[in-house]
């Protein structure tokens, strides 16, 4: 892996220019094809009957009646795909969350699905499936479900990370433990200590295109996959494995997405659209509706946390412990691990301890969203630190730049940070003239940190020049904000030539090696490294054909500006060969010129952000507005300023969204009771300001640009930033996610009784 | 714990070898920390003399 | 079978296909609930009678006797009535507050009094209004106190074959003035969780005769009486609607569901009360 | 009978097509005439992915019936820009980055041209709560904004260019 930290301070001919994306007419003409938008010959409808129930036994599936209804082409229950998993238990999930196996989970888990000539058969057919189902008791609260009396959901789970190793089973996955240092001796220390609980509600990504497919499988087992996702090749693995299909015979083509931020990472009724192709020798589209999207496909962890942290009066922190219990749905998960990492990584600390509880409940499989777990740890951290500033008589910012983590402090989670950007952000904070705009009556302001790790992956990039010199740039991650703009800079700068000379596509899985998804804020990251070195090696491909065509060794040859040179006074009088020269010469200096890049970029730089807001609240209602957002965060190296903004932005946004109104709210019955955009309320228009942005560029030493990954740091700073104003504004701290009109007005009730 | 190795690869080899219970959490996917730098995949990435490696779980992202 | 689908020219075909139809009969106008409902698989109608084609159900006319808003007009076209929007700014507005730009393009007030939902935003408002319903059947017509219809949550006293034709407002008496607020979470697409709506007219700087009605705080919207006379007679000091606050949470049964509480509607039904009362009084001309 | 014939204009083409009553416009559009640029988010009304005009109204496609369209002008996304030239909204989209994902953008420049037709100056405001209607779960809205009054901008200055012309061949 190359890697020249002397790029950080190149000089860039377009990086960081504000260019049009080369899909944009298609987007703003209909033109471009998401996952619904495409349809094979012969195609059947499928569609999912689903559990009514939080929990149950189903103790019976009768086809019958469906299976005569003239139309009805195939049914597909758990029977008709066994268990291939062969102990392998994550993937033993996917596929019992894919299709109920015995018992329902969860309201809206997949128990039978249904392939037939239209919509209209295959939902009467739906209705002709009989399910004898034996309610078994539920639990969807985190807390509830770590109670001694909670129905225990799997008999299989005996929680890990615990010494001894327990006899009984429980709701309890996994304790992780992350810290350092001795915390009782740092609290001993303190001459000041906070501690609160809190609590978040469940939240969903709310992208606004449902998932959606089109499965083929032919006879001689194989098949083609057309699907909205995040990671076509990562879909084709967990597909192929569930089925019994070789990797390769499955071509996976990911058509535009509408959208994913974590909630197309993982697949839902993908596999199920595959047998049941398979089984009716015939396409089969799905499509979920937006009540499937909410009930079925995974949201963000709830959470219960407790937070301690102790300081001296001079405002060090001696000592932070955090207790993070988050729900993974009704499968094991990583998610309080997350927490537990993110919770306290943006500060020095001598002694911190992160125990991480992950717990199973009776509701959908939780997916990552936007940074995962790391938004709420953050809200019950960053809540905290405001407490414990106004205790010790200091400005929240102040307390928060003197234990600020830097180069060199141990990060909670384990490693010592390169060089990164809380405190820069910081500074920028004190600096940025939000902080001293005048706050009218009802009106306060909150500021907030936010930490996410980023991360790369394996990558697969092709780099063709045509022989007429413009630029074919094949990756293999998804395209989710913009970012075969950002590709096409990056080749465009490595070639020298101009913006417009470079297409970027996004390879199906039949033209590309593995790539891994579009995930951890890696797209641009791990692509544009890889596309980096793909051009690069076009490079070397054109100096010898530039040699060849001279008819000079090739050592003679320098690439400048995009052009070949020949150097030495003897080559003087050879004119320079432009990219266009060598391409059209290609064909008989040796064929086709391609540069190719096969890497694990890993390490795209952790990433900080910090961020301010001011809210007013309508004391009488309990309705608050934001009314100023700013997002300052540390992107690395820029590479389409405008797409680091809108990322900015729409993280800032979704928080925002978490922060006041958005959850799912379950009954009694354990049935979700708003899984719809009318009662699920995400922000719109006119719900939000602009958002202000300034992009800081702490280079990332390990990218030839420097380049960090930036796509989802900045969901995690709004839920802590909002609650933080909203105390400035109201005196009351508000320790309930989402912040809501009649949570605000009873904390509200409360100070005055 | 000390350990000679050049790189992620070789140190995993070394800790499987000496601690035959690491296996199980190399299963369930690990990622490497080598100077605060996260590798997931990359087992070639050389570890400098002297270097701090930390072993964290494998991290998923949205 | 399949779902039939008409287009009468005049109400009296609608009244009678309505009636004529064994299975589950609905009348289309701007569709934005009964075709959500059918979309979620709450209902599967027999037969839809579109009734844009009648001429009399698609039109508004206003004069100083009345105005009568036909059964087909939209949102839309009834805030682009300045008339109408001058002499009733809160029954407009409450009407114009039903959804988003695309919804108020094809929503109508009758839709919103028919569908029965206790939230529906418009008919508060023309409760407080004092409108009234022109009900059509194959025998004839009647005219009925819009209170008069929605029964319970989904539940109209309208009988099998009879239509609302339209609606009719009263004329306006001079220094008069309504207004109308509801409570929703974010500032549009929302359905309210609790709203109030006032009407009033002023003699010599006082409240004359007035109408509170509130929304979304028991099964069907709620006149409350004891609201109207607490201002009554008073120059809406402070003191008089503090009292008609008091009487509007007194008037409130509602329960606790996903878009609010009990505790929170009870609050708020006072506080919007007291805030449309100030904005009609404004609107009569009171200081 | 099981299914209608429907006539209606759409872009400007007379169009006729065959549906059952109970199949939204939506779904007409989609599946049965291949305009697929308007979406489906929802299917209730609630995203506005799925907007088109009707007979020059904003409509959510999904809370139409494909019946409903007979003798009716209907406007899609596919028709907005003219004979190749996009629209100085869809200019201004892809200029200001208005779009990520580009699933809600047919439904936010549909939204947005109605409104500057009915409001050539619209304030920021008004164009928050005109798009109220439209979901975007990636920008933020705050790019969308921005671009919608940049278009509002030039679309005055178009009419502007245009009056003088007129006025002008007058004298």
């Amino acid at each position: 892996m190359g890697n020249d930290p002397s790029y950080t301070n190149q000089k860039f001919k377009v990086i960081g220019s504000r260019v049009k994306r080369p899909d944009g007419i298609d987007k703003v003409t209909g033109r471009a094809k998401y996952g619904a938008d495409h349809n094979a010959p012969g195609q059947l409808v499928g569609l999912f009957l689903r559990s009514p129930h939080a929990h149950a036994r189903i103790k019976k599936i009768s086809t019958a009646r469906a299976e005569k209804l003239s139309g009805v082409k195939a049914i597909i229950t758990c029977d008709d795909l066994p268990d291939l998993t062969n102990g392998d238990t994550e993937a033993r999930d996917i596929l019992e969350n894919c299709m109920a196996r015995g018992r329902a989970l969860y309201d809206g888990h997949a128990i039978a699905a249904v392939a037939a000539i239209d919509e209209k058969t295959a939902k009467k057919a739906l209705q002709l499936i009989k399910v004898t189902y034996e309610a078994l008791p539920h639990v969807t609260d985190v807390d509830d479900a770590l109670k001694p009396d909670a129905p225990v959901l799997h008999d299989y789970i005996y929680t890990t990370g615990v010494e001894p190793k327990p006899k009984t089973p429980s709701n309890l996955c996994n304790v992780s433990e992350f810290g350092h240092g001795d915390i009782e001796a740092g609290f001993a220390e303190a001459d000041v200590i906070v501690e609160k609980s809190y609590k978040t509600e469940q939240v969903h990504q709310g992208y606004i295109e449902p998932h959606a497919c089109v499965a083929s499988v032919s006879p001689d087992g194989t098949g083609e996959l057309w699907v909205t996702t995040q990671g076509h090749f990562s879909f084709r693995s967990v597909c192929a494995n569930l089925l019994g299909m070789d990797v390769a015979k499955l071509k996976v083509t990911a058509s535009e997405i509408g959208g994913g931020f974590g909630g197309k990472t993982h697949v839902w009724t993908e596999p199920v659209a595959l047998a049941l192709s398979r089984k009716a020798n015939r396409p089969v589209k799905v499509v979920m509706t937006r009540e499937e999207v909410f009930r079925a496909s995974g949201p963000a962890s709830s959470t219960s946390i407790d937070v301690k942290i102790g300081a001296k009066n001079d405002g060090t922190i001696t000592a932070a412990f955090a207790a993070l219990r988050y729900q993974g749905g009704a499968f094991p998960g990583i998610w309080a691990m997350l927490g537990a990492m993110t919770s306290f990584a943006c500060y020095n600390l001598a002694n911190v301890k992160a125990l991480g509880y992950d717990v199973v409940v009776n509701r959908p499989k939780v997916a990552a969203y936007r940074a995962p777990s790391a938004p709420m740890a953050a809200f019950a951290v960053e809540s905290t630190m405001d407490l414990l500033a106004k205790k010790l008589r200091m400005k929240p910012l102040d307390f928060r730049i003197k234990n600020a983590a830097k180069e060199g402090t141990r990060a909670s989670y384990g490693p010592v940070y390169g060089p990164i950007g809380i405190g820069p952000t910081l500074e920028a904070v004190k600096k940025h003239p939000h902080m001293r705009a005048r706050l009218k009556k009802n009106q306060g302001r909150g500021m907030a940190c936010g930490f996410w790790f980023n991360f790369g992956g394996q990558t697969c990039t092709d780099l063709n020049i045509a022989t007429d010199g413009s630029v074919t740039l094949t990756v293999g991650t998804i395209d989710v904000g913009g970012s075969r703009a950002s590709l096409s800079l990056i080749a465009a700068e490595e070639l020298g030539i101009p913006y417009e000379q470079v297409r970027a596509h996004i390879g199906d899985t039949g033209s590309l090696g593995h790539n891994d998804m579009t995930d951890g804020s890696r797209g641009t990251f791990s692509s544009g490294m890889a596309t980096i070195f793909a051009a690069r090696q076009a490079v070397e491909v054109m100096r010898a054909r530039a040699a060849t065509m001279w008819d000079i060794p090739v050592e003679d040859v320098v690439w400048e500006s995009g052009q070949a040179k020949a150097t030495g006074k003897k080559h003087r009088k050879l004119k320079a060969l432009s990219l266009a020269d060598i391409a059209a010469a290609s064909p008989n200096t040796g064929g086709p010129i391609a540069g190719h890049n096969e890497s694990v970029p890993d390490n795209a730089g952790v990433s900080f952000a910090s961020h301010i807001c001011d809210v007013e609240v309508d004391p009488e209602t309990g309705a608050t507005r934001v009314i100023r957002y700013t997002v300052i965060q540390d992107a690395g190296k820029a590479i389409h300023p405008t797409y680091v903004e809108g990322q900015f932005q729409g993280g800032a946004a979704q928080g925002i969204g978490w922060a006041l109104n958005e959850e799912y709210i379950y009954g009694d019955d354990g049935r979700l009771q708003n899984p719809g955009f009318l009662d699920y309320r995400i922000p719109v228009c006119s719900d939000l300001p602009f958002i202000d942005t300034q992009i800081l560029e702490i280079p990332n030493p390990h990218h030839p640009y420097g380049v960090r990954g930036v796509g989802e740091t900045s969901i995690v700073p709004p839920l802590a930033a909002i609650g933080n104003a909203l105390s400035n504004a109201m005196g009351v701290r508000m320790d309930h996610v989402p912040m809501s009109p009649p949570r605000i007005l009873k904390a509200l009730a409360q100070l005055d009784g | 714990m000390e350990i000679e190795a050049s790189t992620i690869r070789q140190l995993l080899m070394v800790l499987v070898e000496q601690y035959p219970r690491m296996q199980g959490h190399l299963d369930e996917g690990v990622a490497i920390a080598v100077e605060g730098e996260i590798y997931r995949d990359n087992w070639d990435r050389v570890i400098p003399p002297g270097s701090e490696v930390f072993l964290i779980p494998r991290i998923q992202g949205g | 079978m399949p779902m039939r689908y008409e287009t009468p020219s005049t109400t009296r075909e609608a009244a009678a296909l309505l009636e004529n139809e064994a299975g589950a009969a609905f009348v289309l106008a701007g569709g934005t609930d009964l075709l959500v409902r059918m979309k979620l698989g709450h209902i599967e109608p027999a037969l839809l009678v579109d009734i844009k084609h009648i001429p009399a159900m698609s039109s508004i006319t206003h004069s100083a006797k009345g105005t009568r808003i036909g059964a087909a007009v939209s949102g839309a076209e009834l805030g682009e009535h300045k008339a109408v929007a001058k002499a009733w700014p809160g029954v407009v507005e409450a009407t114009n507050l039903i959804g988003s730009d695309q919804v108020q393009s094809r929503c109508t007030m009758v839709g919103n009094l028919c569908n029965a939902s206790p939230a529906a935003d418009s008919v508060p408002a023309m409760i407080a209004a004092g409108a009234k319903a022109v009900v059509v059947s194959r025998l004839g017509r009647r005219t009925v106190p819009v209170e008069k219809i929605v029964t319970g949550p989904g539940q109209t006293s309208l009988n099998k074959g009879e239509v609302i034709e339209a609606i009719v407002l009263p004329a306006r008496p001079s220094r008069s003035g309504d207004a109308y607020l509801r409570f929703i979470p974010r500032t549009e697409m929302d359905i309210a969780v609790v709203s109030a709506g006032v009407n009033l007219t002023l003699e010599r700087g006082r409240v004359k005769t007035a109408r509170v009605v509130l929304g979304a705080v028991a099964p069907t919207a709620v006149v409350v009486p004891a609201a109207a006379r607490a201002i009554i007679g008073s120059r809406l000091d402070e003191g008089a609607l503090e009292k008609l606050a008091a009487a509007c949470s007194a008037a409130c049964n509602p329960i606790d569901d996903k878009r609010g509480t009990v505790e929170y509607r009870t609050k708020v039904a006072g506080v919007l009360a007291k805030r449309a009362a100030k904005i009609a009084f404004q609107r009569a001309g009171g200081a | 009978m099981a299914a209608h014939l429907v006539s209606t204009t759409i872009n400007g083409d007379a169009v006729e097509f065959a549906c059952p009553a109970d199949e939204s416009l939506l779904s007409a559009l989609r599946n049965r005439l291949g305009l697929s640029g308007a979406k489906e988010g929802c299917g209730t009304g609630d995203c506005g992915a799925c907007s088109v005009t009707l007979d020059g109204r904003l409509v959510c496609s999904c809370l139409v019936l494909g019946v409903e369209a007979n003798g009716r002008k209907i406007t899609t996304i596919e028709g907005m820009a003219e004979n190749g030239v996009l629209h100085p909204l869809q200019e201004n989209f892809i200029e200001y980055a208005a779009l990520q994902c580009g699933i809600c953008t047919p439904g936010f420049l549909i939204a947005a041209k109605v409104l500057l037709e009915r409001n050539p100056n619209p304030t920021e405001t008004e164009i928050r709560y005109a798009l109220a209607g439209n979901l975007c779960r990636c920008t933020g809205y705050d790019k969308i904004v921005r671009a919608v009054q940049a278009s509002a901008r030039e679309l005055r200055q178009i009419e502007k260019r245009k009056g003088r012309k007129k006025k002008g061949k007058k004298s």
